[in-house]
C-alpha cells in the first residue's frame, strides 16, 4: 500500500486520555516541534473538573487540543480533525468535538471490558466499531502492548514503561504529520537529566512509534504543513497567567517600584501567585493572604508604602474585594486588580470559562466609584496588557481592573518576546519630601495636576506626614469633610480623572476590515480568536464586515463612538448574557446586537459566522 | 481651607515633644471619651520612640476608636472596617523599615476584623496592636459586641446578649500570640509603661486597653477602675514578681498545681515566698492569666491582670521575607529580564 | 400692637441647636401636634455625624426640619420660612437653609463671646445683628433666662431647669402657629410618668413659652395653618426604618412564616435590626452577626430551614454580601436583601444620603446572577415595599434587593394604618413530604412550575433530602452539572424566573399628568417627594409634563416601555451619577437625560423645577 | 438524567444502615484520599444517632472536604469558601431541632472561615464541626494552608512557607469553644469513637480530623500514623485515666506544677500515680494539652494527644434565644400587629 503525501493547510489535533495518562505532557511537546516546524498555532487544555478523579471515568478524562497551520491561527479550533484517545472514556467524552470524517487514534488497551463500563457505556456497546459506522477513520493501536513490546530490554518495571505510552503515541502523530524527533528527545534528555535510564526508554518508544507508524502502515495518508507567514523574531510558548507574571516582573525592572501581590488561591488565577512567589529577586514581594479581603488590603497598605499593590483571583474573590475597591476610589492609589474570569454565578463551574463579570467591574461596588477596566485577547495578549494596566494604575493613581478568563489563563500560543527596551516608560507621581527650605509650600495630598492625578506620598519622606481614609476628603487638604458642594466636586473629578486616561491610551484600531460599512462587530477579551477566525473567513466570502477588537473598556478609545456610527449595524459576541453591549447601547443608543453564548467554552467560529452572515444579508 | 499639619522639616525626632505629634485636625470624641487619655499617651510616647515622624504609620479601621490616626501628625490611613491588621500587613511586609500601629476597637478587631486579627498574630509581624476595648459598638451608638458580656441590655439586645463574650487575650494567646497585655485608658501611668512596651517588643504587639464609652457603656469597667474596688479586683503584673493586691498588697496569688488561688498573706498561712511569681516568658501560665477573671465582679474571687502577660522572642514574618529575598538574590543574583522572558524554550522566525 | 392672623398654605420650620439641646425631641412633638392638626406634612432629621461633638460647634449642631401645610406635602421642604436657633453654632450651620426675608428665633443666650468663638464665628462678628442687615426678621429670647425664671419656684436644680428651655421654645412656636399645647402636655405626663416634678417643670415652661409670646408682643403676625384634604383614615407618624420594621412583623404574621433576620449594625439601617430585635412575639428571630458576610450566610442558612432570610445593610455592607448574593441565586431560597443607602463611594458620607447602590444591586455580583430590585419612594412607603420584596422572595424563590435610603430611613411622615385583613397573602411553595405511598414520584429539587420557580423542600420534610450548592447543577435533579447546554439552560431560566416576576406586579401608573406628552420625569426611591413637588408645580404653571415613580425596577412593570415612548423627552432626576438612567438607555435605546446631584442631600425642588422648564422649553 | 437519591419513606432511623446514609452520587476524591475513610465514618454514625435522615443536615463550605454533603443522603448545603458556620448559625438558631454538622477544611475554616469559626465557638451553637485538616488546599492544588508546618515547600511557597502556622486546637479554646478534640483518619475506630462523641455534646464540638491529602501533602501526618514511630508520638486521652503512651505504655505524662514532662515508668523513679490523670473539664490543663505537641517529630519530646481535650456543659446558643423568645411570648401574649402597627401615637382624619 502506498502512502499519499498530503498538504494541510490547517489541522486540529486533539489529545485525550485519563489524568494520569501524560496528555498535558505530550500535547506541549507537540506544540514545541509545531511551533519549532514555523507555524502557526494556538492551544487549549481542558482539565477534568476534579483533582483525580477514579481512574478510567469520563470525569477523570484530560484532554488537550492543539489548532496549527501553515496560515494564521486565532483559536484552538471548534473541531479537531485528529482525535487520540487513550481509552473509551476520553472516546466518550471527545467523539462531539471530531469533524464528521475526522481520524481517531485509538489506544484498544483502553477498550476493555472495565474500560466501557468505567465510561458508562452500555454492556453491549462497541464503541470503535460504533464509531468506524458513523464515518469516522479508526486507527486501532493496542498501544500498551507495544509500548511494553518496545520497552522490554530496559529491565524497568512494567509501571514505569507504561508510563512511556504517550510517547509511542507522540512518536506516531510526529510521522503522521512529518515532523522531526529532536526537539522532543532533547526535552527528554534535559527532563530526566538524573534518570537517563528513564529518559532513554522515552525516546526508545517515542523512536518506535515513528517506526511504527511507517512499518505497519496503518495510515493511507500523511500530512505536512508548511511554516506559517509570521512575524520575525524570537518566540516562545505562553499561557495566559504566565504572561502575566512576567508583565509584572517587567513592570517591577521598568518602573524601578517593588512590586506587592496580595492573592489568595483560586481557580483560574492561583498560577499568578504561584509564578510570582519565585521571582523574589526580580524585587517581587508575593504574600499569600489569610481570604481576598486580607489580599487586596495588603495590597493596598503596600501601595501606600510606596509599592505597586496588585491582587489577583477570580469572580467570587473579587465580589469579596468589592468593598475594598471602593476604598481604593477614595485613597486614589496605585492598585491593579486581576480578574480571572471563570464560569458563575456563584462557584458556578470553576474550571470552565465565562466573560460575566464585566459589569461587575464597571459597576459591583457601592456608590460612584469608578475605576479603570482593560482586558486581555489572548495569552500572549496578557503580556502587554498586564504591563498597561500596571502603568496606568501607577500614572493615573486609580485602581486597574484588568480582565481575562480561564480561557487565556490556561491556553497557550507562541509569543514573540517583546524588545525590553522598547517598552513604554513608567512614571510614578512621587512628592518630593520637604527639606528645611523657608519656601516650601504646605503639602497637600489631595491636590491635583492637569490630568487630576494627585501625588504619591510615601511614608518616610520628610515633610508630608498626611492621613486619608474612606470618609469624603476635601479637594486639595484630603481633610474630611461633609460639605454637600464638596462631595459633588470630589465625585465629578474622580470620575473625570479615569476618563482623562483617554488620553494616554491608543485609539481603537481596526483587527479586520474597512472603517466603514454594513456591520461592524465589536469583541472583547478571550473572544478574541473566535472572533477574528469568523470575521475573516466571513470576508474570504466577500461579507462587508469589519472588526474591532476592545482593550480599554472604561474609559474606552477616545475614537470609539465615531467608529460604531459608521456602520449600518453593530454585533458584540460574548460568552455572557450580553454585558459589553448593555454599556454600549447606554453609552451611544445604538441598537447593539448581542450575540451570546454561556456553555464554559469559547464561542465556536462556525455557529459566529452564521450569525455574521445572518445580519449581513438583513 | 486648612492643610494637613506637617511636622516642620528642621526638627528631628530626638527635639518633638508630644504635641509636635498632634495634627491640625480637631478631635471630635464625646467629651469624657476614654480615647482622649489613650491619645495623649500615646503621643507622649512618641518622641520616647526617637523614630522620625515620616517613619511612623498609623493604621485603623472603622469606629470611634478608629478616628485615631486623623488625630496624629504622621502617616496615617483610616481604612475599612476591620481590615486595619490587612492593610498594615502589607505596609509592614513592604516597608519593614517604618513604625506601624494598628489601633482597632472591639467590635472593629474581634467582631468583623476578627480573622485578620487572629493571622496578623500567628505571622507575627512587628506591628503595635492597640485594641480600644469599650465592650460595645460605640460610632454606631450602642450595639453589644463580642466583648460585651452576657445580658448586657443594649440597642440590639433589649433582653440582654445571649453571646459569649470573647476573652481577647486568650483568644490572642490562643493564635500564637507572641505579646499580650492589658491596660486601662483610666490608669496613664501604667497605661504609657505598656505602651512603651508594646513599641519594644519585636513582633505583633497584642495591647488591649479598657476604655470607657460615657456615652453607651458608662463604666463598663467600673469595677477595675473605681477606687473603692479597684484594689481588690485588679492585679498589676511585674515580671519576676510574685503576684500581689488587695490593699497594701495584703493578698496574693498562689498556684495549686495549674489551679491558681487567693492566699491572704495576712493570715499567717502564706508568705510571698509561696507566691506565683511571675514570669511573662511561661506561655502555660500566661494562659491561666488571661482565663483569671471570669468572676471577679464578685468579692473573694480572683483579681484581673494587667500588665504583661505573655512576650515571647520569635523571628517576625517580615524578617523571615526579607531573608527570603536576601537568599534569592544570593542565588539567582539580580533577576535577569531577558532569561526570564524568554523562558525555557524558543524558536526563532526570520 | 395689634397682631395680624395670617393663613398660611404651607410653612416650613426648621429647629436647631446643640445635639443637648432636644432637638429631635421638639421637632417630634411639634410634628405630632401638627398632625393632630390635620396637616399634612413630612419631617427630616439631620444628626451630626459624631456621635457627641464638643458642645457648641458646628459639627455638634442637631437640626429638625419640618414642612407642613394644607395641601399635600413631598417633602420636608428645600428651605425653611422660620429657622429656630438655639445657640450660634446652629446659627452658623443653618442659615443657608432660610428663606429670604424668613423668620430666625434665637436664643440669645446662645450668643455669647464664647459660643460665637465655638461656633467659628470672627471675634468681631455679630451674627443676629448681621441677619437683620440682611434682611431676616429676627426674634430674641433669652431662653435660658426666661425657663430659669419660669422655673424658679420648682425647687429644681438649674441643669433640669435648663433641660426645659426646649419646651419653653415649643410653646412660643404652638403660640405662633395657633396650635393647642394638649398632645404635648400628655405626652410629656407620659414620658415622665415617674418624675412628676419633671413634668410639671416641662409643662409649666411650655405654658410660659407660650404666654411669653402673647405677653411679650414679640410678632407682630401669628399664623394658622388648616387641616388638608387627607385621605380618611388612622394615621401614625413614621420613619422609614421603622415602617420595614413594621412590614416584617407584618409578614411573619401574615404568611405564617419564621422571620429570620441576619445583621451587623451600619449606619443608617441599624435601626432596623434594632426594631426587630424586640419582637420575637410576633415570630422574628434576630441574629447580629459578626459581620456583613455571616449576617447573610446565616439568613441563607434559615432560609433553607424554612424561615424568611432577612438581611439588612448599607452599601459597604452589601458588596460585602455580594458573593453570598451570588451564592443566593443558584440557591434559589427566598431572601431579602435591604439596602439603606448612603453617601459613597467607601464609608463616604455615612450619615448622609444618595442612591448610588442601583448598579450594585443590578450587577455588582461575579457571573449572571440575576436578582429582583425594587425600591421604597418615602418613609411610609417602606411599609408597604418591604411587604412586597418578603412577598415577591418567598414566592418566586428569588434573592430581592430592597433599597431605601438615608433620607426616608430616618425621614419621617404620617402613614395611614393599613387594614391587615387586605395585606396580599404571601404564598409559599413547600414541597409536601412523601408519604408511604407507592406513586410518590422521585423528588426533584429544581423542578420548576410555570413561573419557573422550584419547590422550597424543608430539612424535617421525610423523602425530600437534597443536597444543594453553588456548583451548576443540572436542571430538575439538581445534580452538579458540567454540561455546557444545561449551564446555558440553567443561566437563562435564573434571568427568566427573574422577568417572569412582572406578571405578579401592577402595571406602572402616572402620578402626575397625562400618558403622552412632552416631557416625562421618571423617578425612583427617596427623591419621590421632590419629584412630585416640582412636577405639580410645573404643571400648575402649565407645562405639559407627566411623572412616573418606579416602585419596582427588575423586572420592570410590562408597560414601562409604552409609557415612555409616548412622550417626546424622558428624564430621570437621581441622586447619584445617572444610574437608573443607563440603564433606562441600555433596555429602551431611548435618549434618556439624567438630572443628577450627589450631594448628600435630597433634590431641591426648586433646581428640579428648572431643569423641567428648560425642557418643556427646549 | 439520574435523580437525588431520597430514604425510602418507610424506614426509620432505627432500621436504618450506614449504606443508606450513602447518597447516590459517585465520590470524586483522588483514589487513596483520607476523606473516604471519615466519609465511612461518619455514615457509620448515622443510624446510632437515632435521629432522622430528614432532620440531619451536613453543611460545608469550599475544598475537596467541603463536597462532603454532596456524599451524604441527608439534606444538605454546599456553601461559600469559609462561611458554612455562618450558614449552619442561621440553620440552628431557627431550626434548633436539627442535627447540624459542618464539615470543614483547614483552609475553608481556619483561613478564609477564620472568623466564622471563632465567633461559632464562643457563642456555642449546638453544630458538629468535622475539621479536615490536611495542612494544604487540596481543592486548588496545593497550595500551603494556615495550619502548613513553616518551611513547607508548595507552589506558593516555592523556598517554604514562612506563616507560623495555627495550632487549631488552642485557637479554639483561645476562642472559648466547648468542645475540642482530635482524630485521625487512619485510626478509624478512634475516629468513630469521637465522632460519638462529638455528636453527644451539646454545643459546639470541634473534632480536628487529621487528613492525608495523597495528591499535595502526602503523609503529613506519618509521625502519628505510621506504625514504626505513632507509639511514641501519639498519645491517647482517655476521661479519668493516666495519660499513658510509648511502647507497652512504657511512658507517662507528669505535670510538674504547670510544666507537662515525660515519666519513664520503667526507670522505676516513677509509677502510674504520679502521672497527670486527664480531666476532659479541666480548662487550664486542656490548654497544656493543646500546646503538648510542638516538638515531637523528635525523640523524647512530647507526645501529641488524641481524643478528647475538652468538653464544657454551657448552655447553647439557640437555648438561650429560645429561652428569650419563650419569654417574650410569655411577657407580651403572641405579638398583636394591629396593635404593633398603630404603635404609640396615631390620629384620626374623618
Ligand atoms: C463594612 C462595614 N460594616 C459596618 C460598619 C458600621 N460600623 C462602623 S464602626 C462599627 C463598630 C464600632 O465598634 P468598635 O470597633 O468597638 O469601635 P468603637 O466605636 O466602640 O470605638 C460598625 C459596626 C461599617 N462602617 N462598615
Ligand atoms: C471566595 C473563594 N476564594 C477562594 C476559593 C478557592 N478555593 C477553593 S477551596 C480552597 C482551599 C481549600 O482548602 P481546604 O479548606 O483546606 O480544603 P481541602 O481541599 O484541602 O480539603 C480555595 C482557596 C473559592 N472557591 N472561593
Ligand atoms: S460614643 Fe463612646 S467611644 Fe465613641 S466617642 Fe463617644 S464616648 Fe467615646
Ligand atoms: S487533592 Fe488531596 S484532599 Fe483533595 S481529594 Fe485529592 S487527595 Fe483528597
Ligand atoms: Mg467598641
Ligand atoms: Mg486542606
Amino acid at each position: 500500500m502506498s502512502i499519499t503525501e498530503k498538504q494541510k493547510k490547517e489541522v486540529t489535533i486533539r489529545f485525550a486520555g485519563d489524568s494520569g495518562d501524560g496528555i498535558q505532557l505530550t500535547g506541549s511537546q507537540f506544540t514545541s516541534t509545531t511551533a519549532l516546524s514555523g507555524n502557526d498555532l494556538s492551544t487549549f487544555p481542558d482539565y477534568p473538573a476534579e483533582i483525580r478523579a477514579p481512574a478510567g471515568t469520563v470525569a477523570g478524562v484530560s484532554g488537550f487540543q492543539i489548532h496549527f497551520g501553515s496560515r494564521a491561527i486565532y483559536t484552538p479550533g471548534d473541531m479537531c480533525d485528529v482525535l487520540v484517545v487513550m481509552n473509551a472514556a476520553a472516546l466518550k467524552a471527545n467523539l462531539k468535538f471530531l469533524k464528521p470524517g475526522g481520524i481517531i487514534i485509538a489506544n484498544t488497551d483502553g477498550f476493555g471490558k472495565k474500560d466501557l463500563s468505567l465510561a458508562k457505556y452500555a454492556p453491549d456497546e462497541t464503541p470503535i466499531e460504533d464509531a468506524k459506522a458513523s464515518g469516522y477513520i479508526v486507527i486501532e493501536i493496542d498501544v500498551t502492548k507495544m509500548t511494553r513490546e518496545s520497552l522490554k530490554e530496559t529491565g524497568l518495571p512494567v509501571k514505569a514503561i507504561d508510563r512511556s505510552k504517550n510517547m509511542f503515541v507522540l512518536g506516531v502523530l510526529y510521522w503522521l504529520f512529518s515532523r522531526p524527533l529532536d526537539s522532543t528527545i532533547q526535552f527528554l534528555k534535559r527532563k530526566f537529566a538524573k534518570k537517563p535510564e528513564i529518559a532513554e526508554a522515552n525516546i526508545k518508544a517515542l523512536n518506535d512509534g515513528f517506526t511504527y507508524a511507517i512499518a505497519t502502515e496503518i495510515f493511507s495518508e500523511r500530512y505536512s504543513v508548511d511554516a506559517a507567514p509570521i512575524e520575525k523574531g524570537t518566540y516562545r510558548n505562553i499561557t495566559g497567567n504566565d504572561a502575566i507574571v512576567l508583565a509584572i516582573a517587567a513592570v517591577a525592572k521598568k518602573s524601578n517600584l517593588p512590586v506587592f501581590l496580595g492573592s489568595y488561591p483560586i481557580t483560574p488565577a492561583s498560577e499568578i501567585l504561584q509564578g510570582l512567589s519565585g521571582l523574589k529577586h526580580f524585587g517581587v514581594t508575593t504574600f499569600q493572604a489569610e481570604d481576598e479581603i486580607a489580599a487586596i488590603g495588603s495590597a493596598i497598605g503596600a501601595s501606600f508604602g510606596g509599592s505597586l499593590g496588585i491582587t489577583t483571583s477570580s469572580g467570587p474573590g473579587i465580589a469579596l474585594k468589592s468593598e475594598a475597591i471602593g476604598l481604593a476610589t477614595m485613597l486614589e492609589l496605585p492598585l491593579v486588580v486581576v480578574n480571572v474570569q471563570r464560569a458563575g454565578p456563584s462557584t458556578g463551574l470553576p474550571t470552565k470559562t465565562e466573560q460575566s463579570d464585566l459589569l461587575q467591574a464597571f459597576y459591583g461596588r457601592a456608590g460612584e466609584a469608578p475605576v479603570a477596566v482593560i482586558s486581555a485577547s489572548s495569552p500572549a495578549d496578557c503580556f502587554e496588557v498586564t504591563y498597561e494596566a500596571c502603568r496606568i494604575a501607577v500614572e493615573h493613581m486609580i485602581p486597574v481592573m484588568l480582565l481575562t478568563d480561564g480561557y487565556i489563563a490556561n491556553g497557550a500560543e507562541p509569543w514573540k518576546l517583546p524588545e525590553i527596551d522598547k517598552l513604554k516608560p513608567i512614571d510614578p507621581r512621587f512628592e518630593k519630601p520637604r527639606g528645611n527650605g523657608q519656601d516650601d509650600h504646605p503639602f497637600l495630598p489631595y491636590k491635583r495636576d492637569d490630568n487630576l492625578v494627585r501625588p504619591w506620598a510615601v511614608p518616610g519622606s520628610k515633610g508630608l506626614e498626611h492621613r486619608i481614609g474612606g470618609l469624603e476628603k476635601e479637594h486639595e487638604t484630603g481633610n474630611i469633610s461633609y460639605d454637600p458642594d464638596n462631595h459633588q466636586r470630589m465625585t465629578e473629578m474622580r470620575e473625570q480623572k479615569r476618563e482623562l486616561i483617554a488620553n494616554f491610551i491608543p485609539d481603537q484600531n481596526f483587527d479586520e476590515g474597512n472603517d466603514k460599512g454594513k456591520l461592524l462587530v465589536v469583541g472583547w477579551g478571550s473572544t478574541y480568536g473566535s472572533i477574528k477566525s469568523a470575521v475573516s473567513e466571513a470576508r474570504e466570502e466577500g461579507l462587508d464586515v469589519s472588526f474591532i477588537h476592545l482593550r480599554y473598556l472604561n474609559p474606552f478609545p477616545r475614537n470609539l463612538e465615531n467608529i460604531l456610527r459608521n456602520f449600518e449595524k453593530v454585533l458584540v459576541p460574548e460568552i455572557n448574557r450580553g454585558q459589553l453591549s448593555r454599556i454600549l447601547r447606554d453609552r451611544y443608543l445604538l441598537p447593539i446586537e448581542s450575540f451570546n453564548r454561556v456553555r464554559g467554552t469559547p464561542l465556536t467560529v462556525t455557529e459566529l459566522k452564521e450569525k455574521i452572515s445572518e445580519m449581513c444579508a438583513g | 481651607m486648612s492643610t494637613q499639619k506637617t511636622v516642620n522639616g528642621t526638627k528631628t525626632n530626638g527635639n518633638l515633644q508630644a504635641k509636635d505629634f498632634a495634627s491640625d485636625q480637631e478631635v471630635r470624641w464625646c467629651p469624657g471619651c476614654g480615647d482622649y487619655t489613650i491619645l495623649k499617651q500615646v503621643q507622649t510616647l512618641m518622641p520616647k520612640m526617637g523614630v522620625d515622624p515620616e517613619n511612623i504609620v498609623f493604621v485603623a479601621g472603622i469606629g470611634c476608636s478608629s478616628r485615631f490616626p486623623y488625630y496624629m501628625n504622621t502617616y496615617g490611613i483610616h481604612g475599612i472596617h476591620g481590615r486595619a491588621p490587612a492593610i498594615a500587613t502589607g505596609l509592614k511586609v513592604s516597608r519593614p523599615d517604618l513604625s506601624v500601629w494598628v489601633v482597632t476597637g472591639d467590635g472593629d478587631a474581634l467582631s468583623i476584623g476578627g480573622n485578620h486579627i487572629i493571622h496578623l498574630l500567628r505571622r507575627n509581624l512587628d506591628i503595635n496592636v492597640l485594641l480600644f476595648n469599650n465592650e460595645i459598638y460605640g460610632l454606631t451608638k450602642g450595639q453589644y459586641s463580642p466583648t460585651s458580656p452576657q445580658g448586657l441590655v443594649t440597642k440590639t439586645s433589649p433582653s440582654g446578649s445571649v453571646d459569649n463574650p470573647f476573652n481577647p487575650l486568650s483568644l490572642a494567646l490562643g493564635a500564637n500570640g507572641s505579646f499580650i497585655a492589658r491596660a486601662m485608658d483610666r490608669d496613664p501611668k501604667h497605661l504609657q509603661y505598656l505602651l512603651e512596651r508594646t513599641w519594644q517588643h519585636k513582633g505583633t504587639s497584642f495591647l488591649e486597653i479598657y476604655q470607657n464609652c460615657i456615652v453607651f457603656n458608662d463604666n463598663a469597667f467600673g469595677p477595675y477602675t473605681d477606687k473603692s474596688m479597684r484594689d481588690s479586683t485588679s492585679l498589676y503584673l511585674e515580671d519576676g514578681k510574685p503576684l500581689l493586691f488587695g490593699k497594701d498588697e495584703a493578698f496574693g496569688i498562689r498556684l495549686d498545681g495549674c489551679r491558681p488561688e487567693i492566699a491572704d498573706l495576712a493570715g499567717g498561712k502564706w508568705s510571698q515566698d509561696d507566691l506565683w511569681i511571675h514570669d511573662e516568658k511561661d506561655r502555660n501560665k500566661a494562659w491561666l492569666l488571661t482565663t483569671l477573671f471570669d468572676d471577679n465582679t464578685q468579692a473573694g474571687k480572683l483579681p484581673r491582670p494587667f500588665g504583661v502577660i505573655y512576650a515571647e522572642d520569635r523571628p517576625t514574618y517580615e524578617q523571615l521575607i526579607q531573608d527570603q529575598i536576601t537568599a534569592s538574590f544570593e542565588r539567582y543574583g539580580e533577576g535577569n529580564l531577558e532569561n526570564l522572558l524568554t523562558g525555557e524554550e524558543t524558536w526563532t522566525v526570520k
